[in-house]
């Protein structure tokens, strides 16, 4: 695609070509109000990724709202690349789940693979060392040919990511169930220890700085990947298959450990992470979050491909990327720590104090946007919510009590469900014990990663029972809450706050509404009993193919903290001849 | 008998991170005239005869040897007469 | 004692090594990054585990081509200990210190769980802390540990007792099981298990540690003798 | 300009696991007139013109694009006439 074959201002308004990139009649019109001219192509496709669910939360904002966000212990709630707590000793603990659904629907490995990226990129622009990955994985039943080869490549995509990388995968969870045959769920969940002092923020501040972009060359891939995210998966969704990235983990892990060393640098001011919609969210949001501008010469970005327009550049998803801002005339300083690591950082861009985004290319500005317009002002919607049918079908119908006649049989036959026998078949392909830190390994009710140095460690798990939350989305949320809860108490650590993935179908439908709204309050409340705050999470909506959403399935990563290596308990039976309580209601 | 050797590359707009990879060692063994690398498969399948041959080697190549999201195939056909 | 541990682009055990040096063993050990050409003061080599250079291609055929391995090829030459561990093992294999190579595991699948290997041989400086024939438990992480080699090769391998550690379970696919060997002089080894994940109580496992005990208590009689 | 077509296979002798699995799979996949599966490399290098290009293109292969351990390799040069 050539840029002058782009359309312009004019034809895009009157053909209403935005509608193909996302965008709404309403939303377009707001878009060019706040602009106050006519939106070239450029602009109109920043609009349409900054103002995508994916990017806004412009439906689930309303919800999110609700949750728990403080605690005496959280440095940093939602907002930024992932969550804070205090663990105190000046240490804290960095967390975030994300979903990486609809890649990994259409290339597996790679989708499954790239999100995990994603996520350690999330918690190490913050300056945290990632010490653990999770997963939480949804499939349709085994039986099927499709499934089985989507659960091998998922599996062994984030296998392949991880591993290379260094980060132990601890944990997770897998399930099976028809509602995921078609729309698979992978979330991927990342935990990371980190200094106070280290602690660093995605802000472009101090007119002047320099804008630096870092990592791997910019390519075609993932354009629009945001948008792709926020629509219902459809048979035509394998044509727009080129959307697919690829994953270098080889270079993640440079450039964690590069990152990781010029965290400690004070010439470094701000940093963050290019995931979905790449360079505009990192640019837009860096500036909005420090109320300044960014101008930026698209010539300068590094391109894998030729005859790039602003608009791919500005779009692709293109992996292992990362923006710095940088103390003006310091640039060389972080420039020799990238080259250490054979990476190499490129001055691209100023920051500005006029709150504008603004492009050039080739000598001409191609884009020149409020960068709250893009950030900030996307517009919030409140669905109508509608109470299923089958929900209050389930209310008339009498609990259903199985019986059960030969326990042992019973016993056996749960033992054989997919989602319920041993997932050893999945976690050995992961490396979860490099780092040496691993206490406890996948298997038991929490994994338990020692704090080095220290006498303490963190649990984590990452829980959810979805057909709980399809029966009654309130109590089922509340149900996944206690589980992960209880999940870390039985590993002897108190829990500390929750990140959370909210995997639902399409939000414009009411019912589906209804069951974010359900359960949310359900969430929230529960979290409020336990004390533990929702310090970050994501929003993975437009879950459906075919028609049938997946039942609600909000994800919930949760991390607590152990005093003393000494209270690490684990599942196992240990002698013959143990009494077992119950305990309990 | 037949020999089918079938070629599977990534796609042109797809990171090759292999291929990069290569490309950088072997700059770094002074090999500087390399300006590009790209790596794929190459598989040497022996086959039966059989009805729609060629058929049924895309077929193979589109359902399992080659990744058609991100990867392009060809595939050549030598029979082999036994010696 | 003092031990380097080299860092290639894409290691990811080296602190584990280093720590099980430190921490573990407690003698004096330090980081040498790969850009590096000398490993002058140091008494051993340690070539950490991970994806040099992502393991493109195969894994360690780039990082053989490293500034320090000349180093690394002298301090062998010099009848220093060596061990490489799993991408360890693979760049030594790779920059023929060590015969044979390396395949993708049997199975295709990366495996990481503990295993169980036997002492095939406790007459070398690395495996001297063990029993003859004794069987120890060692975590393996790994997709390419399925080591091939000629028949001549395996027999002059089984003949000068250069096979230290085997599987005692088929793991990989590994010709003869061989989950570790040793160099013609006995002074390189490459292994795919991990020992130095195997060095800590409270991990669960300490039965590696007696690689790094072996290679402490033969330098310091070497030492003394020479001395 | 050059293109060099660089194909690297696991020797004769070698157990391929990976080809192995490939043909189990056709066969599962009712593709029974497969008899055997050889999984090798494909690489093309672009290359800028140069003295003794065949000969530095061996040496390539035998020091890095291929472990002759293991691996025999060949190599096929193309002219590319700039268009
Ligand atoms: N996708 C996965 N990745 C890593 N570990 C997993 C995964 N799925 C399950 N596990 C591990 O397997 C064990 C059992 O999981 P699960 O069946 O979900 O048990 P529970 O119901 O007790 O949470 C746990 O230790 C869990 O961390």
């Amino acid at each position: 695609m050539s840029q002058l074959l782009e359309p312009s201002a004019e034809t895009i308004k009157a053909e209403r070509l935005y509608r193909e990139m996302g965008l709404t009649d309403d939303e377009f019109a707001l878009a060019e109000k706040i602009v106050g001219r006519p939106l070239n192509f450029t602009e109109t496709g920043l609009f349409s990724v900054m103002w995508s669910e994916h990017c806004s939360y412009k439906n689930s904002k309303v919800l999110l709202k609700k949750f728990p966000t403080d605690g005496e212990n959280v440095l940093q709630g939602p907002g930024e690349g992932a969550g804070i707590i205090d663990i105190k000793d000046e240490q804290a603990v960095v967390f975030k789940i994300e979903s990486h659904n609809h890649p990994s629907a259409i290339e597996p490995y790679q989708g499954a693979a790239t999100g995990v990226g994603g996520i350690l990129r999330d918690v190490f622009s913050m300056g945290a060392r990632p010490v653990a990955l999770l997963n939480s994985l949804r499939f349709g039943e085994l039986e099927s040919k499709k499934v089985k080869y989507l659960f091998e490549e998922v599996v062994a995509g984030i296998a392949g990511y991880g591993n290379c990388v260094g980060v132990p995968t601890v944990g997770g969870e897998v399930q099976f169930d028809p509602c995921y045959e078609s729309n698979p769920l992978v979330n991927a969940m990342c935990v990371g220890l980190i200094d106070h002092k280290d602690i660093q923020k995605g802000q472009a501040k101090g007119v002047g700085n320099t804008v630096m972009y870092v990592g791997a060359s910019t390519g075609r891939d993932g354009i629009h990947g945001a948008t792709f995210a926020s629509e219902e998966l459809s048979e035509d969704s394998d044509a727009k298959r080129p959307a697919v990235q690829v994953g270098d983990p080889f270079m993640e892990k440079l450039l964690l450990e590069a990152c990781l060393e010029v965290v400690q640098s004070d010439a470094l001011i701000g940093i963050q992470d290019m995931g979905a919609a790449g360079l505009v969210s990192s640019s837009a949001e860096m500036a909005s979050k420090a109320g300044s501008g960014i101008e930026m010469n698209l010539d300068l970005v590094p391109q894998r491909e030729a005859g790039m327009t602003p608009y791919e550049m500005m779009l692709s998803e293109s992996q292992e990327r990362m923006l710095l801002v940088v103390e003006k005339g310091r640039e060389h300083e972080i420039k020799a720590t990238f080259e250490r690591w054979n990476l190499h950082a490129v001055e691209v861009g100023v920051v500005t104090d006029d709150r504008r985004l603004r492009l050039t290319h080739k000598g001409e500005i191609v884009a020149d946007v409020p960068v709250d317009a893009l950030a900030e002002d996307a517009p919030v919607y409140h669905k109508p919510s509608k109470v299923p049918a089958y929900f209050d079908a389930f209310q008339q119908q009498a609990p259903y009590i199985p019986e059960i006649t030969e326990a042992n049989e019973t016993l056996l036959k749960l033992l054989a469900q997919p989602t319920i026998a041993s997932k050893e078949w999945v976690y050995e392909q992961y490396d979860y014990m490099v780092q040496t830190n691993t206490v406890v390994e996948p298997g038991s009710d929490a994994a338990v990663i020692r704090i080095r140095g220290t006498n303490k460690a963190l649990a984590m798990t990452t829980d959810c029972n979805s057909r709980y939350l399809y029966v009654d989305p309130e109590m089922g949320g509340k149900i996944a809450i206690a589980e992960a809860a209880r999940n870390l108490v039985c590993s002897g650590a108190k829990p500390l706050g929750v990140t959370d993935c909210l995997n639902y179908g399409n939000p414009e439908k009411p019912e589906i509404f209804w069951q974010l709204e359900k359960s949310t309050d359900g969430l929230s409340e529960a979290c409020r009993e336990l004390g533990t705050p929702v310090i970050g999470g994501n929003v993975s909506l437009y879950n459906e193919r075919s028609g049938g959403a997946v039942y609600p399935t909000p994800v919930i990563g949760m991390v607590g903290l152990v005093e003393d290596v000494a209270h690490i308990t684990t599942q196992s039976f240990k002698n013959a001849g143990d009494l077992i309580y119950v305990i309990g209601e | 008998m037949y020999k089918v050797k079938v070629y599977v590359t990534l796609r042109e707009s797809v990171l090759d991170p292999q291929g990069g990879a290569v490309k950088s060692a072997l700059h770094a063994m002074d090999y500087q005239e390399v300006t590009d690398v790209r790596i794929g498969k190459y598989m040497e399948l022996q086959l039966e005869s059989t009805e729609k041959l060629e058929e049924r080697v895309k077929e193979m190549c589109e359902k399992l040897l080659a990744n058609t999201v991100i990867e392009d195939y060809r595939f050549e056909v030598e029979e082999v007469v036994p010696s | 004692m003092k031990f380097a541990v080299i860092v290639f682009p894409g290691s990811n055990c080296d602190a584990d090594m280093y720590h099980a040096i430190k921490d573990g063993l407690g003698e004096e050990v330090e980081y040498v990054f790969h850009t590096e050409t000398s490993l002058d003061g140091f008494d051993a080599v340690l070539l950490p585990g991970g994806f040099s250079h992502g393991d493109y291609l195969r894994s360690g055929a780039i990082a053989r081509f490293a500034p320090i391995m000349p180093a690394v090829i002298q301090a062998a030459e010099a009848g220093k200990p060596v061990l490489g561990v799993c991408n360890g093992f693979q760049v030594l294999l790779e920059a023929g210190l060590l015969p044979g190579a390396m395949k993708r595991n049997i199975d295709l699948k990366f495996v990481c769980r503990t295993v169980e290997l036997v002492v095939e041989n406790n007459e070398t400086m690395f495996s001297s802390g063990y029993e003859q024939g004794q069987t120890i438990r060692i975590p393996v992480a790994h997709g390419e540990g399925n080591y091939e080699c000629d028949d001549e090769t395996l027999a002059k391998l089984r003949e000068n007792k250069q096979i230290v550690f085997r599987y005692n379970e088929h793991v990989n696919g590994s010709k003869g099981d061989i989950a570790g060997i040793t160099n013609e002089r006995g002074n390189v080894l490459g292994m795919m298990p991990h020992p130095e994940r195997a060095t800590e109580t409270l991990l669960g496992n300490d039965q590696g540690l007696a690689v790094f005990t072996s290679i402490l208590r033969n330098w310091r009689e070497s030492h003394v003798t020479a001395s």
